[in-house]
């Protein structure tokens, strides 16, 4: 690998002004207003809180190792996972993908030069780390022990955490998310280069909208009931409080409306990602555009039918749970859909096996066998034995590390030369694939059997006959810790000695690779003109043979 | 080490064998799909760097096969669970009741003849257990894995739910919805007996007074005899012979006397209100305990004729007797 | 080049940000993301709605009776303020479309005006809830005749006009904003989008309370 | 106006006679609410409330001139809000359907 000296040869004579050097100082990044500079501040935010949530992770999977609650009191295991899920759910996986990767490529990929509203982008960013410190700060001061999903009456009447705090971050990094979606949905409508239709868009674009609709349609309600549930702690409202005559039941419907479609927030964007990593690393236009596009619209607009499938135990009607059960098995199609696409995009093509493409084979894999195991949880008779055990928790796992961090970290491989200028070592980065990908199925694996067995989640002390498949989880668990601070210290190496990236390392098709890595601050020097379909390797070739 | 749980109540096998298709069509969609992705990835590996593979064209037919065949399936899954679904949801008639109360972080369970039993429960087996649920403070969720048994207890109302013992043995209990610090202490064992153990065990022991006088106790008590008085013109409905029938109401509707009604009707009186009586009831909410109504409810039941072959569904009834608080 | 585009188009105007190609495109994106931005706020204010059509159901007499106790001159009279301040903001986007100084600055300030009126009413009417002890919580005492639920309209309605009246703060502070700008002579014939951007959502205020005033103040009138 | 005629407005008349029409409507629905219309107070009510809102929306708020995505969004907000409240709803009013009362 490289060597300072390979900087020093390159870096005198005429040194290219990029967005990265344009201009320096705190400020400059602190008040920036450039889509990419606001997408390295994203990347910063959502490792910090995803190191966070994992060391919250790593100190449950420590206490699980022993049936006995012995390495911690249960009141400190409680605000343990309930930690680990609000800083994981609210802090890392919402806002990671569309924060880093959507806000540097999508004015990249339809060749705009920002989103539209530049400063709302920034303002976006101060209210997710507000809304994450405040959180934070709830920790600190003593933590919170409702599990992430706050059920009442236990968050508004019987516990004592900080759940007003919490509550009140939660919120506001709401906000946050609703911005963020605000601006990319009227960005893809109205700063599309000349020439780039909705069908020339890449499909990274279009799971961005797809996102972007969820998160304008689901986030303020469940704003609106955190704030009720902080009113409720505060003056004893009582709306969900049976005391008072209201109904815990009611919480859950208005928690889950959002917090069901939240979880396509989560892997929409990384199914996104996969979409272009397939195509690019196949050389291949992706087979079936229109059906991944629309099955992405599909996906956000069911997903707000299917909520009541956490409540077929809750007391929900019998007959709610029979419409719940049939609209989320509905949800599978569009999702099935584009696993098999992405599947025939690879036959015939001219597969190279780059990391991102170890990260998208391992996120098809994994998101199959999480989806699959999700029909399980769909269908009524199954879900209620196993709803509220460990299956879930391996299920969500399968769907959220399986599904969104491989995306995130397929996309973030992907894109790294066109973000930093800079190639990260090849060998360390497919190691790293390798090891998450192990580490992952030996973590989460077992607690599917766990789960059918009836361990229920949130367990601190847990009977003996489990041990066998927690010790599984918590080995699976350190080498996942190990696999993931691989890439964390050569992402960092290669910034100041990888090789400089060309502005087309992977011979990709996508406005993106056309301007320089790492792009101006105006992002191209002539705003382009779009002229055909989106990933065309025959024409690209074509063209350059030309050229 | 265990791979699979017990199977021990009348649905399980129907739970298991659901799941037995959906691990088949999970292992054969994640094998499919695997063995393409990694057999594809190996047979067009890219040979030369420059390569570009010839492009093929996207089939409106293949969509439409896998956008059909998967829709089969999950329609399959769909009607196969909710036929599970009902044979869980819906209780038989004559099953013996049982009375569940959850409070952080313990299990109180009372039988109809006054056994008290304390995070551990005793059934025969052979036998449809009714439970009928209430929570003192925040939801929980009673779970028995090797009956394949969850229901979440949740404050403010009845969860109603049943399960039949097939296996004798010692099962597990565990609280599934998460309740607070010792959430993971919430945890007991259900005694599946044959049917003459559990009749020793049911002669054993002190049974106290029976749950139907305990709530005739607290009827007197709360004062509820003086307006339900068996008379003419009393202010009151009379509750004998009341539960499980269909009940006229202000307004022309009808309801099924039910736990649920009963339940609203102390809670909440007047939010249904039976035919010709006037509004004057108050509301009982947070004057009785939820053992306390569960005693009474034990209690107007006890003035109904067993058994319930009479509870039939709500086919309106030609006597039109008014009854209700 | 960017530059070139605005040489081509004439001189690029102050207020073109420069990712956009002109005037015209910017005022698209932004009236496009305010609309959006109410979407969210429909949503926001629904999760409440949900409470109330949910717990109406389930305590009809309790909530016709607790409705029956909300002054209704004064919400009578608030929805006229309120529409009315519609208009005004109404009269204040067409006057900005005119390029009007003067103009814009009258019909702003009736609207804050009108704003500010309706904010003194609710305090008013808030202060006699505190002096019937009809705020939920623990001084809350039980209506006389009235079902123990009424605490439960009491705290929809103090959830849904609370955030209502916040949304009027808001709003305030917006229209004040925009009279700072407008006598500096920020609006003209050709750019006076923050107007019509903050006329929407006193608009859509205006809108919540139009659903507000029946549900809370008139839907137990005939039981009287 | 924003310079060419893609964007046109309603007319000083149309803002004062939807004024006008908002008034009567306020005065409508309190008389209504006083009335004895049976099961039929609410939805009067209601349809009232939607009304004035309609006329808001489509001559304050421009909706009428507005590019039809406006309207779109719109319509979306409206439809998502249907699918919070009727899905929740419907859980409440089915809730006793299944009789579970035998013994």
């Amino acid at each position: 690998m490289s060597t300072p000296a390979v900087i020093d040869t390159q870096s005198p004579p005429a040194r290219r002004v990029h967005y990265l050097n344009a201009r320096y100082g705190v400020a400059s990044w602190l008040l920036t207003v450039d889509h990419k500079r606001i997408a390295i501040l994203y990347l910063i935010g959502v490792t910090f809180f995803f190191a966070i949530g994992g060391i919250y992770a790593a100190l449950i999977r420590l206490e699980l190792l022993t049936p006995p609650g012995d390495v911690f009191l249960s009141e400190t295991y409680n605000k343990l996972f309930t930690g680990h899920g609000v800083m994981m759910v609210f802090f890392f996986m919402i806002p990671g993908i569309p924060g880093v990767l959507g806000n540097f490529l999508i004015p990249l990929m339809i060749g705009a030069k920002d989103v539209a509203f530049p400063r709302l982008n920034l303002l976006s960013w101060y209210l997710f780390l507000i809304g994450g410190l405040t959180a934070l700060w709830a920790v600190v001061h003593g933590g919170v022990d409702t599990g992430w999903t706050f059920y009442t009456p236990y968050s508004t009447v019987y516990s004592n955490g900080w759940v007003v705090v919490t509550a009140v971050g939660i919120f506001i990094a709401g906000f946050s998310s609703i911005l963020t979606g605000l601006n990319f949905l009227v960005t893809l409508h109205t700063m599309r280069a000349p020439g780039m239709t909705w069908m020339r868009m890449p499909l990274f674009c279009w799971g961005m909208y797809a996102t972007a609709i969820i998160q304008i349609l689901g986030t303020p309600v469940v704003a609106i009931t955190l704030l009720l549930v902080a009113a409720e702690r505060l003056f004893h409202l009582g709306i969900f409080d049976p005391a008072q005559g209201g109904d815990p039941v009611l919480f859950q419907h208005l928690f889950w409306f959002y917090s069901h479609p939240a979880v396509y927030i989560m892997v929409l964007p990384a199914m996104a990602v996969i979409s272009e990593l397939v195509t690019a690393f196949s050389r291949k236009p992706i087979f079936g555009y229109r059906f991944i596009a629309a099955s992405s619209v599909a996906i956000a607009v069911l997903s707000f039918l299917v909520w009541g499938h956490h409540m077929f135990v809750s007391g929900q009607s019998v007959y709610a749970g029979l419409v719940f059960s049939i609209l989320s098995f509905m949800v599978a199609i569009p999702s099935a859909i584009k696993v098999f696409n992405w599947t025939a995009t690879l036959y015939k093509g001219s597969v190279s096996y780059q990391t991102p493409l170890l990260y998208a084979l391992g996120f098809i894999g994994l998101f199959t066998f999480g989806g699959l195991t999700g029909l399980m949880l769909a269908t009524l008779g199954l879900d209620i034995h196993v709803t509220d055990t460990y299956f879930i928790v391996a299920h969500f796992h399968y769907i959220m590390v399986g599904g969104t961090i491989m995306g995130y970290l397929g996309g973030l491989h992907y894109w790294w030369p066109k973000i930093s200028g800079k190639l990260y070592p090849e060998y360390w980065s497919r190691v790293s694939a390798w090891v998450i990908f192990i580490g992952f199925n030996l973590t989460f694996f077992p607690q599917f059997i766990l789960g059918y067995l009836g361990m229920p989640r949130r367990y601190h002390a847990y009977p003996a006959e489990f041990q066998v498949l927690n010790v599984m989880s918590t080995a699976g668990a350190s080498i996942l810790g190990i696999g993931y601070l691989i890439p964390l210290v050569y992402f960092f190496w290669s910034m100041r000695y990888g090789k400089d990236a060309s502005d087309n390392p992977w011979g990709a098709t996508g406005l993106e690779w056309q301007t320089p890595s790492p792009p101006p601050t105006e992002n191209f020097p002539v705003t382009p003109q779009v002229t055909g379909k989106p990933y065309d390797y025959l024409t690209a070739q074509e063209e350059v043979a030309v050229g | 080490m265990e791979l699979f749980p017990q199977q021990a109540s009348s649905f399980a096998p129907h739970v298991d064998a659901l799941y037995g298709f959906l691990i088949a069509v999970t292992a054969f969609f994640s094998l499919l799909i695997g063995t393409l992705v990694v057999s594809f990835a190996i047979r067009y590996r890219r040979r030369s760097p420059g390569e570009i593979p010839p492009v093929v064209h996207e089939s409106g037919l293949l969509e439409l096969v896998w956008t059909v065949i998967p829709l089969g399936l999950v329609l399959i899954m769909f009607f196969w669970g909710a036929a599970v679904y009902f044979r869980i949801t819906r209780p038989p008639t004559g099953a013996i009741e049982i009375y569940v109360t959850g409070k952080q972080w313990m299990w109180k369970i009372q039988h109809g003849d006054g056994h008290r039993e304390m995070n551990e429960l005793h059934v025969p087996v052979g036998q449809p257990v009714r439970l009928t649920m209430a929570s003192e403070d925040v939801i929980h969720s009673f779970f028995v894995p090797a009956f394949r048994f969850k229901r979440d207890v949740v404050p403010g109302r009845f969860s109603i739910a049943w399960f039949e013992a097939t296996k004798p043995g010692r099962y597990h209990l565990f609280c599934a919805e998460y309740c607070g610090t010792r959430h993971s202490g919430m945890i007991g064992w259900v005694y599946a007996m044959k049917p003459a153990d559990y009749q020793a065990w049911l002669s054993g022991g002190a049974a106290g007074e029976s749950l139907a006088a305990a709530g005739a106790k607290r009827f007197q008590e709360q004062a509820c005899n003086t307006c339900h008085a068996e008379q003419a013109g009393a202010r009151g409905p009379s509750l004998v012979g009341l539960f499980g029938k269909t009940v006229h109401l202000q307004g022309g509707q009808t309801v099924v006397a039910d736990e649920a009604y009963l339940r609203e009707s102390i809670t909440n009186p007047q939010a249904r209100l039976v035919e010709g009586y006037p509004p004057i009831m108050p509301t009982f909410q947070g004057l009785i305990s939820e053992e306390g109504l569960l005693q009474l409810i034990a209690y107007i039941k006890s003035l109904s004729p067993s058994p319930a072959a009479g509870a039939a569904p709500p086919a309106p009834s030609t006597e039109r007797k008014p009854a209700k608080p | 080049m960017a530059d070139a585009a605005h040489a081509l188009a004439g001189e690029s105007p102050p207020e073109l940000q420069h990712h956009f190609v002109d005037l015209e495109a910017q005022k698209e994106a932004s009236s496009l993301g305010m609309w959006v931005f109410l979407v969210t706020e429909i949503l926001f204010f629904g999760g409440m709605f949900t409470a109330y059509v949910v717990y109406r159901a389930s305590y009809r007499a309790a909530f016709e009776g607790a409705s029956n106790l909300l002054d209704i001159r004064l919400g009578a009279f608030n929805t006229a303020v309120l529409i009315l301040s519609s208009l005004t903001m109404a009269l204040a986007v067409w006057a900005a479309s005119q390029g009007k100084k003067n103009r814009i600055v009258v019909f702003l300030s009736a609207t804050i005006l009108l704003g500010a009126v309706f904010l003194g009413v609710k305090v008013i009417e808030y202060s006699q809830k505190f002096e019937h002890h009809e705020v939920p919580g623990p001084h809350f005492v039980v209506p006389h005749g009235l079902p123990r639920q009424a605490e439960m309209f009491f705290s929809l309605y103090f959830c849904m006009t609370g955030l209502h009246a916040l949304h009027m703060v808001v709003g305030i502070g917006l229209l004040s904003w925009l009279i700072a700008r407008a006598r500096r002579g920020d609006f003209t014939t050709r750019y006076n989008t923050p107007v019509e951007m903050v006329g929407l959502y006193w608009h859509f205020v205006d809108i919540v309370w139009i659903f507000l005033f029946p549900l809370l103040y008139l839907l137990g009138r005939h039981t009287l | 106006m924003s310079g060419n005629g893609s964007h046109r407005h309603p007319t000083l008349g149309a803002y004062f006679g939807v004024f006008v029409t908002l008034m009567a409507l306020t005065a409508l629905t309190v008389w209504a609410a006083f009335q004895h219309l049976g099961i039929w107070n609410t939805p009067v009510a209601l349809s009232i409330a939607v009304t004035k809102a309609l006329l808001v929306a489509l001559i304050f708020m421009h909706l009428r001139y507005s590019p039809r995505l406006t309207a779109i969004a719109v319509a979306a907000a409206v439809a998502w809000l249907a699918i919070l409240i009727v899905i929740t709803v419907s859980d409440y009013l089915t809730r006793a359907w299944l009789p579970i009362y035998a013994r």
